[in-house]
């Protein structure tokens, strides 16, 4: 069968310096992947190659065995590519209902229907309603985001990704920066995504990589150390070295 | 079910906005109607010029003269007493119509003068031609204005008028290859045509036309072509104001030790920025229909009079052209018994002549043009002073381009 | 739970409702003829501003596009519509289309050099887009009628029914409807789907992107909406003044219609009305003063206007619009919700 | 055609000592100043006063202009324009061109329409020949001194203390501060600087160009095309565009006169469309 998600050969040159190395990856449909690797080791680099927001060097990355290199950022999300970001990208001024709405009808085609009031639409405002009640949002429909606390934010930060029904879904750090309390939240609906969507999770905290993931691929220098299952990664010397090593201490 | 509210508003929004439409339209044309019948005592004038833009000397000009004619002549005609009501309308022409609009219809003015460009004028054509008043044109210059209304008159000059002259008096004094050089608009076009037909049908020829850009920073380029073009002399208009960059940049490019004469309109010599120009100014001949050094005991008085009254503000033709605008509208005025109906105003004003402070002028019955003399002048300096001294005398000139139809 | 969903569309669609004050804003325009009929063409004018200004607002506010030549798509509409009239085709209806076509085509042509850039090339652009129109104008004066302006224009009665009176009557209402019925039009556009994407993409492009909302078609689309509405404004003025010339492309209009917008306040449909009725007011009062000097205040007026933050004012005139039509008031249980 | 590249040159020069220091407003400080042409005017009125009524020798008025709009520009930037720089840059284009009209409608009122006038020393006037082209003696003046002023400026970003302080300052105000630098001043020294030269700038075209109180107004926008042309890479993209300009524009108008207006707005847009940073860029920085 198949992969989900697969790069060939990844490169990306920012000037002299080498951001992604000739990463070639396989992540298997309904996989929950891993993605670690110590700071400035190309992990958002990949991301942003992955969804489109740059164009590699060189090398290709198929989609669900399509070749999704040249095209836009938005034609990918169209295509099941969905990401959400390490640092919350949400539009202030709107509601979560809004902003889901309009994942939602862009989804349904809708997005650039001119001639009615958003929101006239009951099969998306219901999807939407449903989807915020799902990411425990459910109170807080008609709030504008940038009133929302920040565990909140995050939790739309996913909600919104959530919202494109997606068949990959690329999570970077996820639980950067969540207080300990909200975090249960955040993990919880990580663990309740349906089982048929590919994850891929960038993550530093290993706690959580280890209990989520089921594959892991560890990035240094912009290119690939190894991959392998949990237990390999965990008990793997030289990924103890480059990584838990430094990430002892901070 | 939101929409369906949503489409009846909007549906009952229109509705009443139409039948209101009707309605007011109805009722208030009736209003108008009486508006316009009522009868009145004193005859108001209106004078719209730019005071403020680029053309703001035009204005205060025209307005010190308009005002020192009243001062000098009395508010009151043939029993009627007479206001006048000056509005900026900074040049812009739409601006131009709705100050010209409201003068009508608010204030009931009876004639309204001024109109400092030709496209402000023509923008007021269809208005007089509709409202039946008397538009006196006391300053833009381009030939076709009179034609576009039976209700223009002019009382400032045609460009053909002065160029045609200037052509002639060059092709008499030995020039014979020239270049032309106008800013690019109606009265600059005009000046070029008139000016070079008459020099190639006297038997000179035309090396080249220059236009230049209304908003122009540098004329460099075109002094350049001229210089290489080395006629035996380069024939200039551009609107009053540019005079000045334009004269020092034409020394500045060395072209008045090359022998290449420079001859012009009046207006690039304009008495009011002469003092500005400068001694580079010296020795150019031009034609004009008036000078401030002109020698007649009504100009010494006319000239004497505006300079005490806007602190030594000397006169230049734009003032002369409303200073006869308001004589013009006085003499109707007394010739109608102070009868300030359009069309009789308009009857009363053709075929009108009088002794200006710039010579003897008269209104062509046919065009509603003036005919006046034209001065061929040269850049002096008279104790201290530029002034422009006029050295020989062409008769009676009708506007060539009009006189051209028939 | 399909309660709570109702009670959302409730919510979401309640901005996109018809207001008590709209209505009385409306009737109250109409009033103003009946009340001042000399001052109906001052009226006409400051509608036809008001239109301008809201074709700005609908990138500006919108969808964020700074732009400084703006008259560009006036000027092609008032030419369109002038050109018509003047060869014999002076239905008024028939010129605002071809206006509005003509605009809206040369917009759409350039909106795709306006998908690059910093806001400042955005705003060099529009603005190197507007002169060289000017300078073409000026050029082809066989057509345009160049620096005196287009003569010969012969415009038909209103619907064939109003003919342009002298008062400017006619003028007024005309352009008083056109006005209306395009801000019913433009409500519906900004409340939107497409309105709200282009708020999305406005806030965050990037997330836009990433959510699946392709920035450049929804900037070209708004862009060359935009530019249609500024071409019937142009052709508004054309009609109703009954003339055309240069001024109609000078970089000053460009200028003028944006301050007019952000006097009257950026993203607010209302915004570019209120400021062509203040901005044309105060022109019209200033002038009456000091016929050559009232520059000089329209520029202090400005400078106040950033230093107190001209944002802050126009939340608060919303906040009493609001407070005024009583919504701040049905907002808050809502925002609780019923899940 | 030696003598209308002579022209081109003198005329960009003119331009680049007028806008450059726009670019060092706008490009490195990211700040739009649409009020710029204001301290042109100023450095041009004060040199016409001083030559006419006050008779003081043109070469001694330039460095009086200069001082003159720098002081200014130090006032306004430490009253007004600091306010602003956190500002959007809808609020600075709004603010200046306030700023513009305020002074447009002032000179206006105070000292009248009429055009100011510079009586230049007769030296610096006449003509001479040169590589087979005659050369106006006040061109050949303009574009050495303004020659001279390009590289000085130059040298002053690239290799002095000061020119390392703006840098820093403008790639992260917050580190500079933290590095010690003192950047307020930084900022201000550098805005008067940029008004000083836009005042010798005046004081240099007003003689070419023309002076009158719509000054601002009339070259605001060909500033505005020749740093948005030179990109906001700093000086030296400011000056190429300057020349390029200047060139293009007195050529375009010699050559094909018909379409003379053109050539320097369809030059722009091409560049711009090209290059939307402009023709030299900071590594696509903002």
């Amino acid at each position: 069968m198949t992969a989900a998600l697969t790069t060939h050969d990844l490169v990306k040159n920012f000037g002299g310096l080498v951001a992604t190395d000739h990463v070639s990856l396989s992540i298997a449909k309904g996989a929950r992947h891993a993605l670690i690797g110590p700071n400035g080791a190309g992990k958002t680099t990949l991301i942003n190659l992955l969804t489109g927001v740059l164009q590699p060097t060189s090398g290709r990355i198929q989609l669900m065995g399509e070749d999704v290199t040249a095209i836009s950022q938005h034609s990918r999300v169209k295509r099941g590519l969905v990401r959400t970001f390490q640092i919350n990208q949400l539009f202030a001024d709107l509601t979560p209902l809004q902003s889901l709405g309009l994942a939602i009808s862009e989804r349904h085609g809708q997005g650039s229907d001119w001639w009615r009031a958003a929101g006239t639409d009951q099969s998306v405002v219901a999807e939407a309603v449903e989807t915020l009640a799902q990411f425990g949002l459910g109170d807080a429909l008609h709030i504008p985001t940038h009133h929302l606390p920040y565990g909140k934010q995050r939790l739309l930060e996913i909600a919104l990704a959530f919202a494109c029904k997606p068949q990959v879904l690329l999570l970077d750090e996820p639980a950067a920066g969540v207080p300990e309390e909200e975090r249960h939240d955040i993990i919880r609906i990580l663990k309740s995504l349906p089982a048929d969507v590919t994850i891929v999770l960038i993550e530093h905290d290993m706690e959580l990589v280890f209990s989520y993931a089921d594959r892991i691929t560890v990035l240094v220098n912009g290119g690939i150390l190894t991959e392998g299952s949990v237990d390999e990664i965990a008990t793997d010397a030289r990924v103890r070295t480059v990584y838990l090593g430094e990430d002892a201490h901070d | 079910m939101n929409s369906v509210r949503y489409l009846s508003r909007r549906l009952f929004g229109s509705l009443a906005l139409s039948t209101t439409l009707a309605t007011t339209l109805g009722l208030t044309t009736a209003l108008g109607v009486i508006g316009t019948s009522a009868a009145q005592e004193t005859i108001k004038i209106g004078l719209i010029v730019p005071m403020t833009g680029p053309s703001a000397s035009t204005g205060r000009q025209q307005e010190a003269a308009a005002k020192l004619f009243i001062q000098q002549n009395g508010s009151t005609v043939a029993g009627k007493k007479i206001e006048l009501i000056v509005k900026d309308d900074t040049g812009a022409p739409d601006t131009t119509k709705r100050l010209a609009q409201e003068l009508i219809v608010n204030d009931k003015a009876s004639v309204l003068l001024g109109f400092g460009l030709t496209p402000l004028a023509l923008a007021v054509a269809p208005l007089s031609t509709q409202a039946k008043v008397p538009q006196i044109v006391t300053a833009a210059a381009t030939a076709m204005i009179t034609e576009q209304s039976p209700f223009i008159f002019r009382t400032s000059f045609t460009l053909p008028q002065a160029s045609v002259p200037m052509a002639e008096w060059g092709l008499k004094n030995g020039i014979k290859k020239v270049v032309t050089l106008v800013t690019d608009y109606g009265p600059g076009l005009d000046a070029e045509k008139w000016f070079s037909d008459t020099i190639t049908k006297g038997g000179g020829t035309v090396v080249e036309n220059l236009r230049v850009p209304l908003r122009n920073p540098d004329f460099a380029p075109f002094l350049q072509r001229v210089k290489d073009a080395s006629p035996d002399a380069v024939f200039v208009f551009v609107p009053s104001g540019f005079g000045a960059t334009f004269m020092k940049q034409f020394s500045e490019r060395g072209l008045d030790k090359s022998g290449i004469k420079l001859i012009a309109t009046g207006d690039v010599t304009d008495d009011d920025l002469l003092q500005e120009i400068g001694d580079v100014a010296l020795g150019v001949v031009n034609t004009h229909h008036y000078s401030a050094s002109h020698n007649s005991p009504e100009n010494k008085a006319f000239v004497e009079a505006f300079k005490k009254a806007n602190n030594g503000m000397r006169p230049n033709f734009m003032a002369v052209g409303a200073y006869d605008g308001m004589a013009l509208v006085y003499k109707a005025l007394e010739k109608t018994k102070g009868n300030a109906d359009g069309e009789t105003l308009v009857a009363a004003m053709k075929g009108m002549s009088w002794t200006s402070v710039r010579g003897p002028v008269s209104i062509d019955p046919e065009t509603r043009d003036i005919t006046q003399n034209i001065y061929v002048r040269k850049v002096e300096k008279v104790n201290g002073e530029l002034y422009n001294q006029e050295f020989a005398t062409i008769e009676a000139v009708k506007d060539p381009f009009k006189a051209a139809k028939k | 739970m399909t309660h709570s969903v109702e009670n959302a569309m409730a919510v979401m669609t309640r901005t996109a409702r018809w207001s008590h004050w709209e209505t009385l804003f409306w009737l109250a325009s109409l009033a103003l003829l009946p009340i001042f009929p000399n001052k109906a063409l001052l009226f006409s004018q400051i509608a036809i501003m008001g239109l301008f200004a809201l074709s700005l607002d609908l990138i500006l506010g919108y969808a964020g596009i700074v732009s400084l030549g703006h008259a560009a798509f006036f000027g092609i509409g008032a030419y369109a519509a002038g050109l018509m009239a003047k060869h014999g085709l002076g239905d008024p209806t028939l010129g605002l289309l071809a206006a509005a076509t003509g605009a809206a085509l040369i917009g759409f042509v350039t909106s795709f050099l306006l998908l690059r850039g910093s806001d400042l090339t955005r705003l060099m652009v529009t603005l190197g887009i507007a002169l060289m129109l000017f300078e073409a104008a000026n050029r082809f004066a066989s057509i345009t009628g160049g620096a005196d302006g287009l003569q010969g224009m012969m415009v038909k009665p209103v619907l064939g029914l109003f003919s342009f009176d002298l008062y400017g009557r006619t003028a007024y209402l005309y352009s008083l409807t056109i006005l209306f019925l395009l801000l019913i039009l433009a409500r519906r556009i900004v409340y939107s789907p497409f309105g709200l994407s282009l708020r999305a993409v406005k806030a965050n492009s990037l997330r836009a992107g990433a959510i699946g909302i392709s920035s450049a078609t929804r900037l070209v689309a708004i862009y060359t909406i935009s530019a249609a509405y500024s071409g019937v404004a142009g052709a508004l003025s054309a009609q109703t003044t009954q003339l055309v010339s240069l001024d109609v492309l000078d970089f000053h209009r460009s200028a003028d219609v944006m301050l007019v917008l952000v006097i009257g306040g950026v993203g607010w449909l209302y915004g570019g009305i209120i400021g062509a009725i203040i901005f044309s007011l105060m022109q019209d009062w200033l002038a009456g003063i000091t016929p050559q000097y009232w520059e000089f205040w329209i520029g202090l007026v400005l400078v106040v206007l950033v230093l107190v933050g001209h944002g802050r004012l126009q939340s608060y005139a919303r906040m009493m619009i609001d407070a005024i039509t009583q919504k701040g008031r049905v907002t808050r249980p809502d925002q609780r919700g019923t899940s | 055609m030696v003598t209308i590249l002579f022209d081109g040159i003198a005329y960009g020069m003119l331009l680049f000592v007028l806008a450059c220091g726009l670019t060092v407003t706008m490009g490195l400080m990211n700040f739009i100043n649409l009020s710029h042409g204001a301290f042109a005017l100023a450095g041009g009125y004060v040199t016409a006063a001083l030559t006419q009524k006050a008779g003081l020798p043109f070469l001694l008025c330039l460095p009086l202009a200069f001082l003159f709009s720098a002081v200014l520009g130090m006032l306004a930037e430490k009253l007004l324009y600091r306010r602003l720089y956190q500002r959007s840059h809808l609020d600075q284009v709004l603010f200046t061109i306030g700023i513009v009209f305020m002074t447009v409608a002032a000179v206006d009122y105070l000292i009248g329409s009429q055009q100011q006038s510079i009586h230049l020393p007769d030296w610096l006037r006449g003509r001479l020949d040169l590589l087979g082209g005659s050369i106006g003696v006040y061109r050949l003046f303009i574009i050495v001194l303004c020659g001279v002023l390009a590289l000085a400026i130059q040298w002053l970003l690239s290799h002095t203390r000061f020119g390392s302080q703006l840098r820093a300052s403008v790639d992260d105000p917050r580190v500079a501060r933290g590095l010690g630098i003192p950047v307020n001043q930084v900022f201000a020294v550098t805005f008067a600087l940029g008004c000083g030269l836009a005042g010798l700038g005046g004081a240099l075209g007003a003689d070419l160009l023309g002076m009158d109180p719509t000054f601002p107004i009339k070259f605001m926008i060909y500033f505005l095309i020749v740093v948005t042309v030179g990109g906001t890479s700093g000086i030296m993209g400011t000056f190429f565009a300057a020349l390029l300009l200047g060139i293009a524009d007195v050529a375009g108008k010699y050559y094909v006169p018909q379409i003379g207006a053109f050539v320097i707005y369809a030059l722009m847009v091409a560049v711009l469309i090209l290059r939307p940073q402009g023709l030299f860029t900071r590594g696509g920085s903002r």
